[in-house]
């Protein structure tokens, strides 16, 4: 029986023979037994650089906006939150569907490299796979399995739609969601919610004081797709280029307003904080006011619908004193 | 660097009393870019204005910055003003330092403190100021009339025969409005339909004037110059083309309601017009009681119309009109008696209200005329009239005063001593308020030749006594407590703005006040405009109003309508938004919350090494944008900007305020 | 009775107000209390005639007025009332106003025997010690 | 975080919408209807005009309070303006209090510009609530 | 040279606080940073490397230069001069403390940078020799000894029990004479024991790809076209840069505000798409291939060009935290010699 990653290199392959794309984004191993990023396949004998393993976590739907220009289609391979990162570019018509071959991977979820280094401390790991619910973790001295559960990335653990949600070919059966994902989404904030005052702000100085304002969280994020995001401009200048902590207080809270009633919860912003920000707690604040506030809405799902604060209903409630 | 000067302006003591003109003039001297200083007792005035002038000049000011009254005062005087000296006239910034700041503040020494720092605002944000042009717009020369009233008729002959088309829009079957209900007016006494109706007919006939009747305003949009409004014709049920007004359909409609004209003493039928001189004189179906709508069985007038006009099969009309000004003409309301149980309004026959009583005593009305107790169709002996019923009365009804109450309780107390011969009327009354030209003699002779007698009093409490009704009050002049038996009680009934008179306003943009009368611009002097431009006011949907000003009101309205149709083309508004297409992502979220429709989409071409590629971004249609700057926010990457109200302009606002 | 500059800024209004919570100032005149007052027979003073003295200042002929004992307090005044004026209130102020002015200090806790604590209700209580004790 | 020095005057940053709140303020003027000094009107079109970058902005540069007034619902100038602002500063203010700023401080109101005694007393209020939680450092330059 | 039990190394720093501001890596929120030293702070000296580097005491992130104020005259106020306190830097790692001699040919160089001077010499830098370095760890492609610092004023080995604590300047021997009170002498074992630290370290130290020849081989590599295919996967955030502890690109920004302001000196990051954009709108460096060439050519040909030595200690941040794992790491892989 073929592996997944052989499937996705036969799709990747067999599209490029045929000419149906000229490019296709999927995921390559590095040195590193952690490290699977994505990787840009032209040529029908590069895809079987293409992998699938417990570390493709990266989204490659944002590269597109660098790449569409350049080629007649390209081909994507999209996990849930990556197929909703296309719907994202779709609704803020910064792609053309027909522009994607999308290629769907269900996925069950991503695994934590730091929580697999510290299940094994002082051991050198040389390749972690993974075998339905369990993980294989090779090391320096014999070959360890876990369960898979236990070593998901945090943002995984509340995934709602592992299966792409939009997709022209599916590498394989489509999976069934976690188990108690719709409870575990909201819990965090509401952790914060339950702090008082006080608490709360010196919470988020503490979070953002270590904030280097190096823009990964940003960057990386489908839904800031700005051509020139407004905190790179010189003129006006909305906020400081230095790191100051209101400068930065600024720029979060903005930023976090930006992708409101647009944040399709990948999560990826707080992967990649290299601060450990907890970000998602802010994105998640904004998201669970929306859907209490104006009703239930989950961006990227639908690419025809208005984003809940460029639309509005004349008899919603507001959050202030509107007596 | 910018070259500003700073005037301050005294306003006479308003401003210079509270606030220290020589301390705010020393600290503006230090602002950033300010050149130089000046003060003036009257910055509006001429004296004022050529100061201001002679400044630039001299010192080539290239930025103004005005501290005055509210920009909403003389915002426009003040920048031609800047423009007649050369500068464009979006060069000046006005801060508020009399509404907003010396009139509401006491203290001298912080009133300072704020002025200097309202200066400082607008010294920044004049700084980055930057000149804007209009451009010129097309007019519609068409207007529109909504309300088919003595208001709305006078508004649209005025236009008509200023040579502009008009479209006269009334929601009933037939113009005539509150007038034609009436029977006579004060304080000439003229019948009222004898006047009313030659200018009903004036309409019908003129070449100029669209009547569209069993209408209603449904949207309205655009702006000044250029509204596009949806009307919708209710279904009439009856062909107007083919339909001579005979009149037989009506006779043998067999079923029969309350006549709103006749407020409910008289039947009308199903199928009606509301009142013999109706224009057009041509019927309606009112279908919610008709037979053959609401039973499916009938069809008499079809049968028996010579003309074949009856169309059951009529569906309501969503007619698109474009016009280049509305004239608001839609009148009052009477008020609801509902909280006031005391008076037995509605418990006993012969408790009427002053609109029911002008049909009593009218011609054309139930009783042809007669003043007839509507228990027993006898003549009353005595009369009670009881004023300001639901007015000047803060706890259960309007605490404004209705106008016009004083003034036709006396035309009805002179009106019954005519009518009935004998008879005695009693006007209870808290005061009476004639303010009008031959307004008090007209009182005065109801209670001098008339024989009506006054009582200052509020009745407390009206209650039947066998055939009679009993009136208690005070005469509180004399202290002495007042019992009467009278055959018949009148409730001069408050004037409340139209239940829909907010849903109008809303589709209109305008406002209202708090009792829902429609704003005018300026109390004083923009007493017909309303803020927003092209949109005009004549009559009672304003306040309550009599004939006199209300037909003043309509022509002044008239000739400001027939003043903008005259032009031969608008200015636009400068201060529309404005699309920086290197920031601009294309991802058309300012489109979505855009009002007036006024972003487009466009692609550009645009040079990536050796290729072309195409690329999306948003359009701003300066004509259409009306300079609301939603889209500035739903613009993340502030790619769009709103000229006058920069994102620039108001972070230094920000800064300079918070400094 | 005769109307002076001193009586008009008297403190009577502005206690008047202060201890019954009603703008005496917002009457006026209209009379529609009189014409509904069911006991109105009865009185010297009529209410809307309470409220104008109130206005002028009219001390004497205001405490000295049968009108403030003969009030039952039914609020028909107060429910037609156009200007919201509570004027029960108003009589009951003036009441309070003349029972504190004459000084006396009836009740004492200490002199109420134990029987008339034990079955009176305790509004009785309160209300007789706003009135009669100090 | 907050102190409260003796005689503390907060500043207190209001954004009007030109067409309602400040024909408001203007009417309050006119009215003679006094408030504290502490308020200072920056004027827009529209509430919807308002960018939330402006507000963080007031309290980076040292407001104590910021108040957007707007029409109220259904009556905005430009038909919809408001309805956009209402759910934007909903979002907005709900993540300040997240984020631990006292509600005070970020106020959303509706004044048309025939409340002008509703103007003077919403500037009475937040001026005193805000007199009474002391100055603001939340979200201040350092500098 | 001294040392001291682990478990009374609080005691060692109380009494460090005491003389001069103290600087160690401490834990918050799970996220490991050098910080002032407080009582009860938890002090992570197994963490291999902090989060933001040390440069950050000598080239801070964010500094005033200059303060200004207008009303009638202009008055200026020079910050630089007065920059920097007394302060002790413990638990810098071998890697991070390579970093400063070549940020000091940067910054002391011609002309000198007076407020990186001052902090430079108020500091006294306390090494910690690695004991277990870590898979991403390369110092050994540039010769750094991960259990030597030979520009620390102290080396620290941790040996199992103690801290063993070896003056390697006068600065160092005024520092360790000062906490006399809390060490003790080390003995000949202690010195064997740090031997054997050290060379265990080294050996535990992954084989590291070769960078010499690199600089040559990049000299003809500007226009090569495997700067199109590097740069792809980059997402242009300042990770890497920030976190460099050889990284020194810098801003200047004016902060006006009315009449006064400030000018402010901040780290740049050669990944911003405004990185060496010129007033007018134009960049030399229009897009990320460029900006992303740009780092490593620097890093790998310019600097040591101009300097005699390559901008890169190997700590391995960029390894660890590059949200698209593009690195250093791999360009001497793709372009030197094989591991």
């Amino acid at each position: 029986m073929m592996g997944q990653s052989e499937k996705l290199q036969k799709i990747a392959a067999e599209a490029l023979e045929q000419g149906q794309v000229t490019m296709v984004l999927g995921w390559c191993k590095k040195d590193f037994w952690w490290q699977a990023p994505v990787a840009f396949i032209t040529d029908p004998a590069s895809a079987a650089r293409l992998v699938w393993d417990p570390f493709t976590v990266y989204n490659p739907v944002k590269y597109l906006l660098d790449n569409h220009h350049c080629h007649e289609k390209i081909g994507v391979f999209v996990k849930g939150c990556d197929s909703r990162a296309v719907n994202r570019l779709l609704q803020d018509r910064r792609l053309e569907r027909e522009k994607v071959v999308l290629f769907g991977v269900p996925c069950d979820g991503k695994t934590d490299a730091a929580k697999i280094k510290a299940a094994f401390p002082g051991r050198k790991i040389s390749a972690v796979s993974r075998v339905d619910e369990k993980l294989l973790v090779d090391t320096d001295s014999g070959t360890e399995t876990l369960p898979a559960a236990g070593y998901l990335l945090d943002k995984c653990q509340t995934c709602r739609h592992p299966n792409p949600v939009v997709y022209d070919v599916l590498a394989w059966e489509k999976v069934e969601p976690r188990p108690g994902v719709d409870d575990a989404r909201f819990v965090r904030v509401a952790a914060v919610e339950q702090k008082e005052l006080e608490e709360r702000y010196a919470y988020w100085l503490r979070q953002f004081d270590r904030c280097l304002r190096c823009f990964a969280c940003r960057n990386v994020c489908a839904a800031c797709n700005c051509r020139t995001c407004i905190f790179d401009q010189a003129e006006p200048r909305w906020i400081g280029k230095a790191s100051d902590l209101a400068d930065t207080l600024n720029y979060q809270i903005i930023r976090a307003f930006h992708v409101a009633g647009r944040c399709f919860e990948c999560g990826e912003c707080e992967r990649v904080c290299p601060a450990d920000i907890p970000l998602q707690e802010l994105n998640r604040k904004l998201i669970k006011d929306i859907n209490e506030y104006f009703g239930e809405y989950e961006a990227g799902l639908d690419p025809n619908d208005k984003p809940p604060l460029g639309t509005y209903r004349g008899e919603d409630p507001a959050g202030f004193d509107e007596s | 660097m910018k070259r500003i000067g700073v005037f301050l302006c005294w306003c006479g003591s308003n401003i210079a009393a509270t606030v220290d003109i020589e301390e705010t003039m020393a600290a503006a001297r230090k602002m950033p870019g300010v050149v130089y200083v000046d003060h003036n007792k009257y910055t509006c005035s001429e004296i004022g204005q050529a100061m201001i002038r002679e400044a630039i000049a001299a010192h080539r000011l290239d930025r103004v910055v005005i501290g005055s009254c509210s920009p909403r005062m003389h915002e426009n005087t003040f920048r031609k003003t800047v423009e007649a000296a050369g500068l464009n006239p979006f060069y000046l910034e006005i801060a508020n330092i009399r509404e907003q700041c010396s009139w509401v503040h006491k203290d001298k020494l912080t009133a300072t403190e704020k002025a200097i720092s309202l200066i400082r605002t607008a010294v920044a944000k004049a700084a980055r100021s930057e000149p804007l042009f209009s451009t010129e717009m097309s007019i519609e020369r068409r207007a529109l009339v909504i309300g088919g009233g003595i208001a709305g008729i006078q508004a649209a002959l005025d236009i008509a025969d200023a040579g502009f088309e008009v479209d006269l829009v009334e929601k009933e079957p037939s113009i005539g409005g509150r007038m034609a209900q009436l029977d006579k007016t004060f304080p000439t006494l003229d019948c009222s339909a004898c006047i009313l109706t030659p200018k009903m007919v004036d309409v019908a006939q003129h070449g100029n004037i669209n009547l569209i009747t069993y209408s209603e305003v449904e949207k309205v949009e655009g702006f000044v110059g250029n509204f596009t409004v949806t009307i919708r014709n209710r279904a009439r049920s009856v062909d107007m083309e083919k339909c001579t007004g005979c009149g037989d359909c009506y006779a043998k409609c067999p079923s029969k309601v309350d006549s709103e004209f006749e407020m409910g003493l008289a039947k009308r039928r199903a199928i009606y017009t509301p009142f013999p001189q109706a224009v057009p004189n041509k019927p309606a179906i009112d279908r919610a009681n008709c037979r053959y709508f609401t039973s499916g069985k009938c069809k008499v007038c079809q049968k028996v119309c010579p003309a074949g006009a009856i169309d059951y099969e009529q569906q309501d009309q969503l007619v698109e009109k474009k016009y280049g000004a509305i004239v608001v003409a839609t009148g009052f309301d009477t008020h609801k008696l509902d909280n006031y149980g005391e008076y037995a309004y509605g418990k006993h026959p012969d408790v009427i209200t002053s609109l029911e009583f002008e049909r009593l005593v009218n011609a054309s009305g139930p009783t042809g005329g007669k003043i007839l107790r509507p228990s027993n169709g006898q003549p009353p002996k005595n009369v009670a009239f009881i004023q300001c019923v639901g007015s000047r009365d803060k706890a259960k009804g309007n605490p404004y005063c209705a106008k016009i109450c004083c003034m036709y309780t006396a035309k009805h107390a002179i009106l019954l001593s005519e009518k009935v011969p004998g008879a005695n009327a009693f006007v209870f009354y808290i005061d009476v308020r004639t303010p009008g030209k031959d307004y008090e003699e007209f009182y005065n002779r109801a209670y001098e030749e008339c024989g009506a007698t006054y009582i200052r009093g509020n009745v407390s409490k009206v209650f039947p006594d066998g055939d009679k009704l009993v009136v208690r009050s005070v005469d509180a002049l004399s202290g002495a407590l007042v019992e009467l038996v009278v055959d018949m009680v009148v409730l001069a009934t408050s004037v409340d703005a139209r239940a829909d008179a907010r849903e109008l306003a809303q589709k209109l943009s305008i406002t209202t006040n708090a009792y829902n009368f429609f704003n005018e611009a300026h109390p004083k002097l923009r007493p017909v405009e309303t803020q927003t431009a092209g949109v005009f006011l004549a009559g009672a949907c304003q306040g309550p109003k009599d004939i006199p000003d209300t037909v003043a009101q309509a022509s002044a309205a008239a000739v400001k309508v027939v003043s903008l149709l005259n032009k031969e083309s608008l200015l636009s508004n400068p201060t529309v938004a404005e699309v920086d297409i290197k920031l601009c992502s294309g991802d058309m979220s300012c489109l979505a919350v855009c009002p007036y429709g006024a972003i487009a989409e466009k692609f550009i071409e645009e040079r990536h090494g050796r290729e072309i590629r195409k690329r999306r971004v948003a359009e701003v249609n300066t004509a259409l944008c009306q300079g609301c700057g939603a889209c500035t926010v739903a613009c993340r990457p502030g790619a769009i900007n709103l000229k006058g109200f920069t994102n620039e302009q108001i972070l230094a606002e920000v800064d300079a305020i918070c400094l | 009775m005769k109307v002076t500059t001193d009586k008009i800024n008297s403190n009577l209004i502005k206690e008047v107000e202060e201890v019954s919570g009603q703008k005496v100032s917002a009457c006026f005149q209209c009379a529609k209390c009189t014409g509904g007052c069911p006991v109105v027979w009865a009185m010297d003073v009529y209410p809307h005639q309470i409220l104008r003295y109130a206005q002028l200042g009219l001390a004497d002929e205001l405490l000295n007025s049968k009108t403030l004992w003969i009030c039952a307090s039914c609020q028909t005044c107060d429910s037609r009332c156009p200007r919201e004026v509570d004027i029960p209130k108003v009589i009951e102020a003036l009441r309070l106003v003349l029972l504190r002015a004459r000084g006396g200090n009836y009740l004492h806790p200490n002199n109420l025997p134990a029987r008339v604590l034990e079955n009176a209700p305790q509004q009785g209580l309160v209300s007789a010690f706003r009135k009669y004790a100090r | 975080m907050s102190v409260k020095p003796e005689g503390f005057e907060p500043l207190i940053v209001a954004f009007c919408c030109n067409w309602c709140s400040y024909a408001g303020a203007d009417l309050a003027g006119t009215s003679r209807m006094a408030y504290p000094t502490n308020v200072r009107i920056i004027r827009v079109p529209c509430s919807s005009r308002v960018n939330p970058s402006f507000i963080i902005r007031a309290f980076q540069r040292g407001a104590d309070a910021v108040l957007v007034a707007g029409c109220h619902p259904g009556d905005c100038h430009y038909h919809s303006g408001n309805f956009f602002t209402r759910r934007r500063f909903t979002v907005l203010k709900q993540m300040l209090e997240y984020m631990g700023i006292e509600p005070e401080r970020f106020q959303v109101r509706w004044i048309s510009g025939s409340e002008g005694a509703k103007f003077a007393s919403v500037m009475n209020n937040i001026t005193a609530e805000v007199k009474s939680l002391g100055p603001n450092r939340k979200l201040r330059d350092a500098r | 040279m001294k040392k001291i039990a682990k478990t009374k190394l609080v005691e060692l720093w109380r009494q460090l606080a005491s003389e001069t501001g103290l600087y160690l890596p401490i834990a918050s929120d799970g996220v490991v940073n050098f910080a002032r030293w407080q009582e009860g702070a938890e002090v992570d000296l197994e963490a291999l490397n902090t989060l933001l580097p040390a440069k950050k005491f000598f080239f801070p992130q964010t500094e005033t230069v200059l303060k200004y104020s207008f009303s009638d005259d202009l008055v200026l106020e020079d910050c630089a001069g007065k920059a920097g306190e007394a302060l002790c830097l413990f638990g810098a790692r071998p890697c991070e403390v390579a970093s400063f001699s070549m940020l000091d040919r940067v910054f002391l160089g011609e002309p000198v940078d007076e407020a990186y001077r001052r902090r430079r010499e108020l500091t006294t830098v306390i090494a910690l020799g690695c004991n277990d370095p870590d898979e991403t760890c390369f110092c050994g492609s540039f010769d750094i000894d991960p259990g030597k610092a030979p520009g620390a004023d102290v080396l620290a080995t941790d040996t199992g029990d103690e801290l063993v604590l070896v003056a390697q300047s006068a600065k160092g021997e005024e520092l360790l004479s000062l906490l006399n009170g809390v060490l003790e002498e080390a003995t000949s074992g202690d010195e064997n024991k740090v031997k054997d630290a050290q060379e265990k370290a080294k050996a535990k130290l992954p084989p590291a790809p070769p960078a010499g020849g690199l600089m040559e081989k990049l000299d003809g590599m500007f226009e090569d076209s495997y700067w199109d295919l590097l740069y792809q996967r980059c997402i242009a955030c300042g990770t890497c840069t920030y976190i460099c502890p050889t990284c020194h690109c810098f801003d200047i920004q004016e902060y006006p505000t009315g009449s006064r302001g400030e000018r402010i000196r901040c780290w740049d990051s050669c990944m911003y798409a405004d990185f060496t954009q010129m007033a007018g709108g134009h960049n030399p460096r229009p897009t990320q291939k460029e900006r992303v060439r740009q780092r490593f050519m620097h890093k790998l040909n310019y600097f040591p060009r101009q300097h005699g030595e390559y901008a890169c200690v190997g700590c391995g941040r960029c390894v660890r935290k590059c949200p698209v794992n593009l690195d250093i790491l791999e360009v001497i892989k793709d372009l030197g010699g094989a591991v």
